[in-house]
């Protein structure tokens, strides 16, 4: 791993303002795949510790009105460069949420952002006024990340990602009953335009955008012919998608001024500097951290400014 | 199911000491780790290669002993990771991530244990039946022909069945059929008493010892496979489709799970490897 | 190089019907990464022989009505699972491919589309004319594809590609002066849905799509902290865009029925094999005919029938 | 310019006879063909590695010499590509693509040449020097230090110039100062005299060869480097800027140019490695 380069003269690990809060640093984990942020910490490194050290936001697995059984098997296919996955958007649901998993995060103090989908508009308020009732007191609670590329169902069917007055709607409808926490809207990259969605976020009283979510991608089992995945395609993530994260990023980051989260193919210290570079805010690590939970502590740690490097 | 070892699991860089065929088609590594690990029977670990040559996701491999230091695994070539797994001489380094999973239980005063493991699935019923094994459990052992059988590894307390027959080691015998057709012969012969099962190996072989059991009323725990995207819980991506409707994971759930609370319809549908044989 | 899989019955160098013409063969060039179809004839591989044996199919460099500069330097830079390129549709234009190139493609024989673009939807009509009129009685021309990818000057440089009543112009155009060649729609992958699209293409009298053009991405120099290419982002190709491509591939294929030319991250017979897995109806060879000009000569021996194998 | 070699390129797999350091910073690779193979000095290959190793695009290398069924090379290691080639053995196989672009122009009865080579560009004008070198010609090489000249290579014809001093080999002296400098001492002492420039080298030594012939209305022919995706002029890739106001190829219309052809302004901001020195 080559030192940080000079032009870089962030403090990852440094608290910093998003909004109206003050999050413990900008290296993060992306929603999906860290899971509620409850299932690592039992797990241990020689170097890096926990997983949790030093990391600036855990995202949670995306939270749905009601529980979500998600799609069958096989779920996961490995790609020479990256992954493809058909999770479904399966979880506990929120109420289960609220009930199981919240407490746990409460004792366990680690930062996070619970990540939301609805199929409708309204859902993003309903979830954002259950969670501020329930968790508005959690001072490790940071507010939410809405994903949006679920269909919308009261649209017949057109993902809510791909329309920027949807997502304004869906902005405007957290933002009001989260006056004080984090509102990101997590963006796809599949669209002509990324920047209008961002602005779209930005009307709907966002605080920032996360891009991006995963590109469409599909893999052909060869002894078949025919696809890996029983609904065809699925999300494509890794390393593959990085140059599209980093394009997507540049433009909103340039175009629009908005704090920006980025994710897509982070693995190492190298890739969260290049969307650093573009002037993101902040980096969530995703399939990275399937195949290693240290990869974001690790990332924080190589980060860090010289005097506090190992 | 659960019985957890001691230490939770720990991510770190093994040295590989040996790495090479066993018997025909399975391969055995031992991978030395930094510092000590306990494992539990059933328990695996994600292992992957590094820098450069690093996959997207780890492989998941059963954990057949820890001694001296080393974690050793037996598996077979089923693509590209463990073909490259093969390859791989002692001195490379390896990233270990383990033990991983629930395991199988413990001991207990219930009756005689029926162990069936087919091909690489013996890591489990080899490690539990190596710490828990009694004289009156029967332990099986199936694989296609005997140079595939690891016989060193077998004790003769391991009975053991080929599908096609041909020269075993001297004293060693085998069984022609499958596996489960000699656990229905050794049953017979002992037509009075209860059984409980457990049994790793290929799916249909699990699908064949979950319908035993079922048909005698016996508990039957099974180890299963599924395409693991992290091995600790947060991708959802290795469910096993339960009875109850929904999923269990076999990475966290699992890999052991009681074989009454499986789908075995629905599970057929996501073999990992259609016509596999791990 | 495993065996060709039981369930492909294809044999990619029998000629085929598409639209009105009968192809040579289904593993084809694509544009912009085998020049004009000249630049091969005197390089010689032990196994291969000519990097034309076998072709289906050269696609030209895309051509515009005027001569086009391109864009400044650096133009290419590769990434760990693909490139970027900033090439910027540097080309001859159309009257000196005319003039200079046609003749010597005639003495050549090789088969070939012509790929052309333009700023305005006329310039297809007016270009696919002008070709009509030199190159009518050529044999082995055999159509064009149209690069639908630059910004459309006559609607506020919006690109011509996502938006399909411009695709539908632009095909109807070329094919009212094309009534017995071949037009293809080449699709950008940079849309939400590509469906619309490839029915537009229809609508305007194509006989096919080709997809995909590349996705845009970036790179960052980690030294300097700014993009590789002075445009900031490029033409992101290659390995890394495959799983996307056959996405595309498949959606269209299977909403539409349409013949579909499959490109993307095509390096070998299994990819190949990929797309011919979903139903596409031939291939091109982008990217890795840079690296290796035998690459789609090497992909039809590989893929001929049983019989004729080496 | 274009002086094209008997036979066309080819493509083909190479097996590697040498590869080691020749030098500081130098390495020389000497690469088995399949079969002979012409080239004039100037031209250059694009070498890939084969298999899970390969690149997206191979990397360009003037070609030194053909001796012997072998084609060699010198080569600085300058990123992740170039590392990797230095760590290859002999015996392990190269994707080969050459003999691409122009050539320098054989010997005529013109003036005598001023050969100044800076590092890796040594080997067009090394082998230049070696088919068309006359005793009136000045061959000139300039390195950074006396332990990154290759001194085995140059025949005391070729006068060296080092950036900072140091112990040279017997019998052999280094001046201290750039290449272009002791060309300007060197031809203070031929007053009279006209030459033709050939340069290879870095960036700024090539921008100092220009301006050095353009003052004294001498013809220059300069090496040029660009990135490059295919090598044999298909994609455009490699563009330097042409003072008619559009661009030439450095894998067609070059490697080999006219320096009164080339916009410099413009060259300046495309130089593929800032601050890179080959
Ligand atoms: C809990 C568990 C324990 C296992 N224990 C052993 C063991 O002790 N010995 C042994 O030989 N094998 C074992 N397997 C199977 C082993 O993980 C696969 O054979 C291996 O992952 C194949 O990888 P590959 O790259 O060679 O194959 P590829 O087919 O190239 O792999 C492609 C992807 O599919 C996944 N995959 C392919 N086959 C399987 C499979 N059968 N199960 C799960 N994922 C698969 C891979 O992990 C990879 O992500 C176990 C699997 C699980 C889930
Ligand atoms: C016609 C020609 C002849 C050359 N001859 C020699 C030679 O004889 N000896 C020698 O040591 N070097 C030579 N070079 C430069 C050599 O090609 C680069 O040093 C090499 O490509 C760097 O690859 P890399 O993977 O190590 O570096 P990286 O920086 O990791 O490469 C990334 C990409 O940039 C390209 N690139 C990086 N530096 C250069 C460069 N200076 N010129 C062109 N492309 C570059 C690479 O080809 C690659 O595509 C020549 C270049 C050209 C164009
Ligand atoms: C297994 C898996 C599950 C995911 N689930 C979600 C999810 O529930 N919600 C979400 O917004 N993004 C989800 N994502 C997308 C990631 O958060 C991230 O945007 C994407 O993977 C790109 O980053 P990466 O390349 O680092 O993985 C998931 C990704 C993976 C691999
Ligand atoms: C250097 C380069 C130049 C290209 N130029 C063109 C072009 O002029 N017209 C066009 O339609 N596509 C162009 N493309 C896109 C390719 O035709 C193809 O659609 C894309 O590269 C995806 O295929 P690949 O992954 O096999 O490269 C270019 C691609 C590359 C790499
Ligand atoms: S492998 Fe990720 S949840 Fe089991
Ligand atoms: S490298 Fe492709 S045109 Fe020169």
């Amino acid at each position: 791993m080559s030192a940080t380069p000079a032009w870089f003269a962030l403090d990852v690990g440094a608290p910093w303002r998003l909004g109206s809060r003050v999050l413990p640093g900008r290296i993060w984990t992306a929603s999906g795949c860290f899971g509620y942020g409850l299932d690592g910490h039992d797990i241990r490194h020689e170097q890096f510790g926990s997983p949790y050290a030093g990391l600036g936001c855990v995202v949670t697995k995306t939270i749905t009105p009601q529980a979500r059984a998600g799609n069958p098997q096989p779920r996961l296919c490995e790609l020479p460069h990256g992954a493809l996955n058909s999770i479904g958007l399966e979880n506990v649901g929120l109420s289960s949420f609220l009930a199981d998993k919240l407490p746990e995060l409460a004792v366990r103090g680690v930062p996070f952002l619970v990540s939301l989908a609805g199929t409708q508009p309204d859902d993003f308020g309903a979830m954002a006024a259950a969670l501020a009732a329930v968790a508005g007191e959690l001072p490790n609670w940071h507010g939410v990340e809405l994903n949006l590329s679920c269909p919308n169902v009261a649209k017949g069917g057109v993902d809510f990602g791909t329309d920027p007055r949807t997502v304004e709607t869906c902005c405007a409808a957290a933002r009001a009953c989260l006056p004080a926490r984090v509102v990101l809207a997590k963006l796809t990259p599949n669209v002509a335009r990324i920047v209008p969605l961002a602005e779209a976020a930005r009307r709907g009283g966002a605080d920032g955008v996360t891009a991006i979510n995963s590109l469409i991608g599909l893999e052909v089992d060869l002894r078949t012919g025919r696809p890996v995945l029983p609904r065809r395609s699925g999300g494509y993530t890794g390393p593959g998608v990085q140059p599209v994260a980093l394009a997507k990023v540049d433009e909103i980051v340039r175009e629009t001024g908005m704090p920006v989260v980025g994710v897509g193919g982070i693995a190492g210290a190298d890739d969260a500097l290049r969307f650093f570079a573009l002037g993101a805010a902040a980096v969530q690590v995703g399939t990275a951290q399937l195949r290693d939970p240290f990869t974001a502590a690790m990332i924080a740690r190589m980060l860090a400014p010289a005097g506090c490097r190992p | 199911m659960s019985a957890a070892p001691a230490s939770g699991p720990i991510f770190a860089t093994g040295r590989v000491k040996a790495n090479g065929l066993l018997c025909d088609g399975m391969h055995r590594l031992d991978l030395e780790l930094p510092r000590p690990t306990a494992f539990a029977p059933g328990q695996f670990a994600m292992l992957n290669f590094g820098g450069r040559d690093r996959l997207i996701f780890g492989r998941p491999l059963s954990i057949l002993a820890v001694e001296a230091g080393a974690v050793s695994f037996l598996y077979r070539v089923a693509g590209e990771g463990t073909s490259r797994l093969a390859a791989v001489a002692p001195g490379a380094e390896l990233a270990y991530f383990g033990p991983l999973g629930n395991s199988l239980p413990p001991r207990d005063d219930g009756p005689p244990r029926l162990l069936l493991a087919g091909g690489v699935g013996l890591p489990p019923l080899l490690a539990w039946h190596h710490r828990h094994g009694r004289e009156a459990d029967l332990a099986l052992f199936g694989a296609r022909a005997p140079q595939q059988v690891p016989w060193t590894l077998l004790s003769e307390r391991w009975a053991v069945s080929v599908d096609s027959a041909g020269q075993t080691p001297a004293g060693r015998a085998a069984f022609e059929g499958t596996v489960v057709a000699l656990a229905d012969k050794l049953l017979a012969r002992r037509p009075e008493r209860d059984w409980r099962l457990l049994a790793c190996g290929p799916l249909p072989m699990l699908r064949a010892a979950a319908r035993l059991a079922a048909a005698r009323g016996w508990s039957c725990l099974v180890c299963v496979e599924e395409r693991m995207g992290c091995g600790y819980g947060v991708c959802r991506g290795c469910v096993v489709p339960a009875r109850a409707g929904d999923w269990l994971t076999a990475c966290q759930d699992g890999p052991v799970l009681d074989a009454a609370t499986i789908d075995w319809e629905r599970f057929g549908a996501s073999a990992p490897t259609p016509g596999g044989g791990s």
